[in-house]
């Protein structure tokens, strides 16, 4: 196994320097979903499948077709795009030596680093019969740091209004037109295919509670289906919102949120809840949140206020 | 019912801000108007209950640290969310005669403004390393579409090199947190300190990524480069948050961290070297805001140089230092809020903001030149006013530790302050005849011109509110009282 | 009663700003002037007790004495004569400021006639010092504008003089006045100096060489009254302050004493000589004042170094200063009167121009014969020597003065000429009252008389001589040393502009032409470093910290 | 005694603070509101500190504390020196604010004008009142800025400049001040105003520390006191209006800075530590310096405000000389030239104020004659000069009198040829322009006007008169060199 | 923890070498986001390492701080795109109205 790990890191690091170092913007995006790819694989071999599933589909397959859409847009404008010169050859060397003196010193550093059981972790991994999911990180994520995940939330939430509102003044219909006139293939893939995402989407989910998945990678692939709808030509960005929609995209925060607020009199601590409720209340919360990342990713893709029903 | 109070002061502005985004323009402006008073009575109620009964703490979920993630509400927490909450919510009153009208960009700035507010919020009580990260990403991720309200053309550059600034800062933040957990097994700011202290060349590493995360978060020279674009073309409202608060909160955990899990391995020569930076920032944002020939440019790069001071905390590290440093923060924070409103009013009536063009100003603005002026005089540390008082402990400081560079450098950066504050007042002031106003834009709404003199005015007032609220901030963490 | 010493300096002081706002006539001058004359001569007679105002300035005192008396009725009878003479000047264009100089002056010189502590004398010397300067450019000629710079240059020095001493004096004793004098000076610590200023500083009022020569120009261009008063009375005020603020006796002082003493009698000859070769006949009046004050101070001289009977020199000094005030005050008013009434007033005149040489019979001869009587020898020969150079000087005078022929339509009012004939008259009687008894036979002893007599005789006779053997009659400037001493200060102070001149163009720009902003340029650049640039510093950022704390961990 | 009573330095300070806030609220257009709140601040304010003046006498004390920091309160104490300071001010406020009425009667942002001016009465009751060196820094500062809006009031690019240098002195004294002061808190703790000081006993082991604060704080003070080489600014900032040199001059700025001199010298460090260390003799020599150089200056100005400025340079230097030699009587003398000066100085900027006015004079040889058609005000001009030249009776020759009293009290008996010079160079700079005033041919062929309006003839009249009045009743025990007396007898507790 | 080499934590340190020379010479906003994002696996990997070193199951923690860490990273990249996206375009509208 050593072999491969040693492949592996290998590759990581030759797939990083490529995507940094290549001249053609084209290909370093492609690199850089490929290096995503090879981290997926190496994190399954770290024993975080999770982690694996989610750069595997936000980092490398949600991020990735962002990418490549955006550089459609890059290579239309042609060569001039305002960014500065060139780095001059004596920042270039200084940049390379310092870099590689971080490197060095990241990894002997890491090489020096004792772990022992006494952390949160191995606290967390104690406690798993109180948060009501048997899934570790499920647990850290929705119950033991569960406010992180809230706060992340909003995070998602300020980058699409972000997005929404540099897209608002612009008369730019996402590249829906052009993708489908390039396959007669598409549309039908993308009918049959849909389904079956959404609903893998929705187990993911689901299965959040007691193996690797969960909310985000649920959402993932639910935007994944969003995707390829767009690509389809069966959806569409849209310069309206409907209140629906709107609702949707908070729908995982307010939940969440609420939840909290309502208990914690209760409960005297905000987002704790009470024994019996745990599962339901996860469960609940970890759909809506599905839904909500979901939709939030879409529309970051799209980049529009809303989105539209097109007409097949 | 206190114990909640964090909570609240967090989750009002923030599920405010998100019901914004779903009622949009058409709640606007009576729904932020409702979250803004009610986060600044809840935020106001919990400095009090703090000044009254000492911390708060708040674990979430009620599991106990190192599991769960705590809220605390310390002194130095109490003071930030008074400022936060205060310029917060006359920036609230500002904006609701800048923004007060519906209109899509119009919901979309407050619903990014309550979140932002929360997000400061949540900065200010988070009592855990990985929150904070989380926290700062919130701030980040809502002060950068803050500044595309002005209008995407001529803001989007800026917000891009903010976004990169802003992004790797902090991811450089973030493997900081990783080699902290690695070494300590904890995320609870109360219990790292020791185990980063042994933790070798890893808990090294990891101060070093914390510091210069944050660092680069905070705009200090010379990672400042994004700063004067982004807070110069923003709206004055956003301007003002951004260089009071935003900036300000990179600096206020730079100080938590310093003190609290850093305090273990405090190094002189690393404290005098963030010393030498700050005198850096002082020296180079000065002079470059004298040179700048838009006002809101001279104001941008005030903030450049002013944030420098509270650098000068670490080298000296004494209780007096640790007052001025805080002091200045507060200070600095409002006159700097003055500062920016008076711009955009400015902007608002001449229709640009060049300064050389800017005559006489003083007759049709006179609220606004005059807010500009009391927030200045904070700004040069020029008694009586807040940046005065912060300037005198500094100084003090300085002396006390027998390292009196800093407080030369206290004193060239009063001047330096001095001669772009006057500059601009120069020239609102000159009655020379030659072109004046371009575009003559509405006259200010009162409200506008209200809040920013108001602002001004609590510049000057906190040059004699010093005892409370060193009162309220305690003496320096760690130091025997 | 003693109220009315304050009224002295009071009324003619009010009058003079009412004057100042036109809010009075001419008539109105001269008749405040009468007034107030009246009222001194009052004062004069009853010789009330000392007026102490202890709320005003450093505590005065106001009073009469010995000197002080004599000298008020003087002053009053010649200010009136003065004023009656001036009525044309009181009115027209500039008259309200000559009126309101004019009063001024006398309030000051009333003033300074009572005035017993230092700091109210110093007061009324300088109100009269300064106002006078506004009667002696009253023609507003370039020659009187000189004559006044001068004058002022002199005044103010003697004032910083006075000032000095004054200081020395106050220190040590506050404000004395002056009958505590003497007892002041035995505790004092620097005697001489103080008593060398004071003679100094009124040494500029009483025009002793060298610093007489203010009065051969500032006579010359002086309208005729203002004249008068100047030499007549105001230069007494010297006298007093000699009298007032010097000791008795004092030996710390008897060099100083003597040396006033020689000055005095210097004095006395040289300026009469210089006064021949003059060609204006109201310059030699001013040389004859400077001569004639000469011989005044050296009683003076006599009575601070010890020498000779206190109370027989002050009344000799009193008796020579009446005298003169009033014949010397006469002889310049004559100046206006024959211009309108030809010989007939000329014939006047030459009384009181042989009562300034000593003529028998004139108040001349009571007050050199007291003088004589007073001094040591061989003083009272050399005394006698004076007769002859100021019979020579006043017969230069008369020369000049004569009316050539016809006289002048101008006609002077008859109040004038009565006050005028008042002075006269005046002049001759008061001496003679004052000599008393005493004075009076040793006047009228045989050997006075002869030496009298001789001395006019022999001037006479040098004067015929000197106008038939010295043709041309050479002319010396006025002012005599001021001319080189001028010249010289006029040369210094172009020099000087030119050095200052030549060193301000070499002069370092000053901080405000400092282009700030352009140093700012030079010394950052205009864009900001770009992110690669920043990037590496972050890496180093990052890096050193890390050693840093490797370091010290 | 009640609090309300205790609390009157707050008061004083309010009346003013109060006035420049309403004024500015009233603003352009309420002209009359805006002129009764100024004159009925001015007075109110008299007649508080006659009050004040009143109780000080009895031996009340008046103290306000607030405490900052630890250790750092911002106190307000009225003493008797600090009364003699806030008389001055109240009654010359007063008077100048009635100038300043007539004077701006057609200006444009008089609203503004007159806020900054009370505010910067404010400040100078503030300097005068506190009880601290930290306090007085705080107001000591806080009339920098509200005498800028001053100077530059007619905001051409001229007055900019003049501006800008004058901030440039400023405000450099004020850092190298505050570095003093901290310096000082450093050293010795809170350094309260008490007579005699309280600095004693550091006076060996800390010599020469000490020194250098001293001369730190002298530089503070001496630039608004305009001590060579400090006084760049004093002539430059003449651009601004007659009222403001009027009173920057007279009252409110060099007088701060005089004032501050005689604070540190008697009440933070005390005579005996001053001669102790040989200060006194050093500021005794800057101050002549000061008095010579700046009567030599003013002898080649061709500017009447600025002859009268390079005259202040020199005048107010006789305040420092007086408190640096270190003898009651010529403290005596420096601490009474406070008033004297104020009162000649403002006479004479009111004149140069009124001729502008009236008849657009500026420069010297425009005054000729000009004595025949103001006669009023040149023969108040005529009593400033020679106040300045310290001829009695007026207010200019008592001072010089107690400084040379106090020269020989305390042998150094060089103070008086420095006396003499500058009586003698302001003499030459005085009389050549009284000349022309009085007795040269009226130059100005303008249409008579007439003497000056009302509001500029009487408050000039006022003071010039008042110069007199205190030289002449200078015996009287409510003078200003009685009151002096009381505050010399109590500094050195005699 | 070990003296063997361990390769991923090579590779975690080569992410956040190559992702901070990236970031210093790429100067276009594109590639320099990219190499932002290089950067940030370097730092998830570390923290993956560090929660695969606790001895039995994995750390939890670390892993949820991933899953957060990769969600705002993308998020942040996704709104930097769109900006980057609509730069250009106002770019190429300038000029269009140059040509005009």
């Amino acid at each position: 196994m050593m072999v491969f790990d040693s492949l592996l890191a290998l590759i990581i690091a030759a797939l990083a320097w490529r995507c940094v170092t290549v001249r053609d913007l084209f290909q370093a995006i492609v690199t850089f979903i490929v290096l995503g790819l090879m981290l997926a694989l190496s994190w399954t071999r770290l024993d975080a499948p999770d982690l694996a599933l989610a750069e595997a589909g936000i980092g490398a397959g949600l991020l990735g077709v962002l990418l490549l859409s955006t550089w459609r847009v890059v290579r239309d404008a042609g060569p001039d795009q305002g960014e500065g010169p060139p780095p001059s050859p004596w920042v270039r060397t200084a940049a390379a030596v310092g870099s590689i003196a971080l490197g060095t010193a990241f990894a002997v550093v890491l090489h020096t680093v004792e772990v022992d059981s006494d952390r949160a972790g191995g606290l967390a991994l104690e406690s798993l019969g109180e948060a009501g999911v048997e899934q570790p990180v499920t647990a850290v994520l929705l119950n033991f740091r569960s406010y992180d995940t809230l706060l992340e939330l909003g995070v998602l939430l300020m980058a699409l209004i972000g997005a929404v509102l540099l897209r608002s003044p612009l008369i730019h219909r996402p590249a829906a037109e052009d993708t489908g006139t390039e396959s007669p293939l598409l549309p039908v893939l993308v009918t049959v295919f849909t389904p079956l995402v959404l609903l893998m989407g929705t187990f993911l989910v689901w299965a959040g509670a007691h193996s690797p998945g969960g909310a985000f990678q649920g959402g993932a692939v639910l935007a994944g289906a969003g995707v390829m709808l767009v690509l389809g030509g069966r959806l569409g960005g849209d310069a309206q919102v409907s209140l629906l929609l709107r609702a949707l995209l908070i729908l995982g925060v307010s939940v969440f949120t609420v939840i909290g607020l309502l208990l914690m009199p209760l409960e005297g601590a905000f987002m704790a809840y009470p024994e019996g409720l745990v599962y339901p209340l996860m469960v609940t919360i970890e759909f809506s949140l599905a839904l909500s990342i979901g939709l939030t990713l879409l529309l970051l893709f799209t980049g529009t206020n809303g989105l539209r029903g097109a007409p097949a | 019912m206190t114990e909640f109070l964090p909570v609240l002061a967090v989750f009002i502005p923030l599920l405010g801000g998100v019901l914004q985004f779903l009622m949009g323009p058409r709640a606007v402006p009576v729904w932020p108007m409702v979250v803004s008073g009610a986060t600044t009575v809840c935020a106001l109620a919990l400095v009090g209950s703090v000044t009254n009964q000492g911390d708060i703490q708040h674990m979430l979920g009620g599991w106990e640290a190192p599991l769960g993630i705590p809220l605390r509400v310390d002194g130095l927490a109490a003071v930030m969310l008074l400022l936060n909450n205060v310029v917060g919510g006359l920036v609230s009153l500002y904006a609701l005669g800048a923004h007060g009208r519906s209109g899509a960009v119009n919901s979309h700035f407050w619903a990014l403004w309550l979140l932002l507010w929360g997000s400061l919020n949540a900065l200010f009580v988070s009592g855990d390393l990985f929150n904070l990260y989380v926290a700062l990403e919130l701030v980040s991720l809502s002060a950068i579409p803050l500044v595309l309200v002005a209008g995407p053309r001529k803001t989007v550059a800026a917000a891009l090199n903010y976004l990169h600034f802003a992004l790797f800062g902090s991811l450089v933040y973030l493997a900081g947190v990783g080699l902290t957990y690695a070494v300590a097994g904890s995320l609870d700011l109360t219990l790292i300190a020791g185990p980063l202290a042994e933790g070798g060349p890893a808990g090294h590493m990891a101060a070093a990524c914390l510091i210069v995360g944050v660092l680069i978060k905070a705009a200090i020279v010379p990672f400042h480069i994004w700063l004067p674009a982004a807070h110069g073309n923003a709206p004055a409202a956003v301007s003002a948050v951004l260089s009071a608060l935003v900036v300000k909160s990179c600096m206020y955990l730079l100080l938590r961290l310093w003190t609290e899990p850093l305090a273990g391995i405090t190094v002189d020569a690393a404290a005098q070297l963030l010393g030498i930076i700050g005198a850096a920032a002082i020296g180079y944002g000065s002079v470059q805001a004298f040179r700048q020939e838009r006002l809101k440019l001279v104001v941008a790069y005030s903030t450049v140089a002013q944030l420098g001071y509270m650098l000068l905390f670490f080298p000296m590290a004494v209780a007096t230092a640790w007052e001025g440093a805080v002091y200045h923060g507060v200070a600095h924070g409002v006159a700097k809020a003055a500062l920016f409103l008076a711009a955009g009013n400015v902007l608002l009536y001449v229709g640009h903001d060049r300064l050389r063009e800017l005559r006489g100003l003083d007759r049709p603005l006179a609220l606004s030149v005059f807010a500009f002026a009391l927030a200045g005089v904070s700004i040069m540390g020029l008694p009586p006013s807040g940046g005065f008082i912060a300037k005198w402990l500094l100084l003090s400081a300085a002396l006390e530790t027998g390292q009196w560079w800093w407080a030369l450098v206290l004193i060239v950066g009063g001047f330096l302050a001095a001669a772009y504050i006057f500059r601009v007042l120069r020239y609102a002031f000159l009655n020379a005849p030659g072109p004046t106003i371009e575009i003559e834009g509405p006259v200010p709404p009162r409200l506008m011109s209200w809040t920013a003199l108001l602002l001004g005015v609590l510049s000057i007032v906190l040059g004699f509110t010093t005892a409370p609220i060193l009162g309220l901030l305690g003496g320096l963490p760690g130091a025997a009282p | 009663m003693n109220a009315l010493l304050a009224l002295l300096p009071l009324l003619p002081g009010v009058l003079a700003i009412l004057a100042l706002a036109g809010r009075i006539a001419a008539r109105g001058v001269t008749v405040g002037v009468l007034v107030t004359a009246l009222l001194a001569i009052l004062v004069a007679a009853l010789n009330p007790g000392p007026l102490e105002l202890p709320w005003l300035l450093l505590d005065t005192t106001l009073a009469t004495d010995a000197t002080g008396a004599p000298l008020l009725v003087a002053a009053a009878l010649l200010w009136v004569a003065a004023a009656t003479s001036a009525r044309s000047l009181f009115a027209g264009d500039g008259g309200a400021l000559f009126a309101s100089c004019f009063l001024f002056t006398f309030a000051g010189n009333l003033g300074v006639l009572i005035a017993q502590d230092v700091a109210a004398f110093y007061l009324f010397f300088a109100v009269m010092t300064f106002a006078a300067y506004g009667l002696v450019i009253h023609d507003r000629t370039r020659e009187a504008v000189r004559a006044g710079r001068i004058y002022l240059v002199l005044a103010v020095a003697g004032e910083c003089l006075l000032l000095s001493g004054f200081f020395l004096l106050a220190a040590e004793a506050g404000n004395p006045v002056a009958a505590d004098m003497d007892r002041v000076y035995a505790d004092l610590e620097r005697a001489g100096l103080v008593g060398g200023l004071f003679l100094a500083g009124f040494a500029v009022k009483m025009g002793l060489i060298p610093v007489h020569v203010w009065l051969p120009l500032a006579h010359p261009t002086a309208p005729v009254p203002a004249s008068a008063v100047l030499s007549g009375i105001i230069v007494k005020g010297g006298l007093l302050g000699w009298l007032r603020f010097l000791p008795e006796a004092e030996p710390a002082l008897a060099a100083a004493g003597d040396t006033l003493a020689a000055v005095g009698l210097a004095s006395a000859f040289l300026a009469a000589l210089v006064g021949c070769f003059q060609k204006r006949a109201k310059t030699v009046l001013a040389y004859s004042t400077i001569s004639q004050m000469g011989l005044l101070a050296v009683p003076v001289g006599l009575l601070i170094a010890g020498r000779g009977e206190a109370p027989v020199l002050l009344a000799v000094i009193a008796v020579f200063a009446t005298h003169h005030a009033l014949a010397k005050g006469a002889l310049f008013l004559a100046m206006d009167h024959i211009k309108a009434g030809g010989r007939a007033m000329a014939m006047v005149m030459v009384l009181p121009a042989l009562a300034i040489a000593g003529a028998p019979v004139t108040s001349g001869l009571v007050a050199k014969a007291a003088v004589k009587s007073a001094v040591p020898d061989p003083l009272p020969l050399l005394i006698t020597f004076t007769s002859v150079t100021t019979t020579l000087l006043l017969a230069r005078f008369l020369v000049l003065a004569w009316p050539s022929g016809a006289k002048n339509a101008g006609a002077i009012a008859r109040v004038a000429i009565a006050a005028w004939l008042l002075v006269i008259a005046a002049g001759q009687l008061l001496p003679w009252t004052l000599a008393g008894p005493a004075g009076r036979a040793y006047a009228f002893q045989a050997g006075a008389l002869w030496d009298a007599v001789w001395p006019l005789a022999l001037g006479i006779g040098g004067a015929v001589l000197a106008a038939r053997m010295l043709r041309p009659w050479r002319v010396l400037p006025e002012g005599d040393i001021v001319v080189p001493v001028e010249r010289g200060v006029i040369g210094a102070y172009a020099a000087a502009v030119r050095a200052a001149t030549a060193l301000s163009a070499r002069r370092p720009a000053l901080p405000q032409d400092i282009p700030w902003r352009q140093l700012a340029g030079r010394l950052l650049p205009h864009r900001e470093p770009d992110i690669p640039w920043v990037g590496v510093q972050m890496l180093v950022l990052v890096l050193l910290l890390s050693v840093i704390y490797l370091l010290a961990g | 005694m009640s609090t309300l009573y205790q609390a009157m330095p707050l008061w004083v300070l309010l009346i003013s603070l109060v006035t420049a806030v309403a004024v500015f609220i009233a603003g352009e257009k309420w002209q009359r509101l805006r002129t009764a709140f100024n004159l009925s601040g001015a007075v109110l304010k008299l007649v508080l500190v006659a009050i004040m003046l009143w109780g000080v006498d009895l031996g009340h004390t008046f103290v306000v504390h607030l405490p900052l920091l630890p250790g750092l309160n911002l106190v307000l104490q009225a003493d008797a020196l600090a009364l003699l300071f806030m008389s001055l001010s109240a009654v010359l406020w007063l008077v100048t604010t009635v100038y300043a009425i007539a004077y701006l009667e057609r200006a444009p942002d008089r609203a503004r004008f007159f806020g900054f001016f009370s505010l910067c009465v404010t400040a100078t009751m503030g300097i005068a009142m506190a009880g601290n060196l930290f306090t007085f820094f705080v107001f000591y500062e806080l009339l920098t800025l509200a005498t800028w809006p001053l100077v530059i009031h007619r905001g051409t690019d001229k007055v900019m400049v003049a501006g800008r240098t004058y901030l440039h002195y400023t405000l450099g004294g004020g850092a190298v001040f505050l570095l003093g002061i901290v310096l000082l808190y450093h050293l010795a703790g809170p350094t309260d105003f008490v007579a005699g000081g309280e600095l004693l006993h550091l006076g060996e082991d800390h010599a020469g520390a000490l020194t250098a604060i001293f001369v730190l704080l002298i530089i503070g003070v001496g630039v608004k006191a305009a001590i060579v080489p400090l006084h760049g600014w004093l002539p430059t900032a003449m651009v601004a209006p007659a009222p403001v040199s009027a009173l920057l001059h007279a009252v409110a700025v060099v007088k701060a800075g005089a004032f501050g001199i005689v604070r540190v010298v008697h009440d933070v460090y005390g005579v005996e530590l001053v001669q102790q260390l040989h200060l006194g003799t050093a500021l005794a020599v800057v101050a002549s310096i000061t008095i010579i150089y700046g009567s030599l200056r003013a002898i080649w100005q061709t500017d009447l405000k600025r002859r009268l400025a390079f005259s202040t340079v020199s005048q107010v230097s006789y305040v420092a000389l007086g408190v640096a030699m270190g003898s009651p009587l010529a403290t005596i003398g420096g601490l009474v030239h406070l008033v004297h000066q104020g009162l000649m100085k403002i006479t004479l900027f009111f004149c140069a104020g009124a001729y502008a006015e009236t008849y657009g004079i500026h420069a010297i040889r425009e005054l000729d004659g000009i004595g025949r058609r103001m006669p009023w005000t040149t023969a108040m001009f005529t009593l400033g000069a020679f106040g300045m030249i310290g001829v009695p009776p007026l207010a200019g020759f008592i001072s010089k009198w107690y400084l040379g009293l106090g020269a020989v009290d305390a042998h150094q008996y060089w103070v008086i040829p420095v006396l003499l010079g500058s009586t003698v160079l302001n003499a030459i700079y005085f009389l050549p322009l009284l000349h022309r005033a009085w007795f040269r041919p009226l130059a100005i062929t303008d249409k008579d006007r007439g003497e000056a309006h009302p509001g500029l003839l009487w408050p000039t009249v006022f003071t010039g008169l008042s110069a007199m009045g205190v030289g002449l009743l200078a015996a009287f025990a409510w003078s200003p060199l009685g009151w002096v007396e009381l505050i010399v007898v109590r500094e050195y507790g005699l | 923890m070990s003296i063997m080499p361990e390769p991923f934590a090579l590779a975690a340190a080569a992410l956040i070498a190559v992702g901070f020379y990236g970031f210093i010479t790429q100067q276009h906003p594109l590639r320099r986001l990219l190499a932002i994002n290089i950067f940030g696996n370097g730092v998830f990997m570390t923290l993956i390492l560090v929660a695969y070193w606790l001895p039995g199951d994995a750390d939890p923690v670390p892993h949820a701080m991933v899953l957060t860490g990769i969600v705002i990273a993308v998020s942040a990249t996704a709104f930097g795109l769109a900006l980057i996206r609509r730069r250009i375009l106002d770019a190429n509208r300038k000029q269009d109205h140059g040509d005009d």
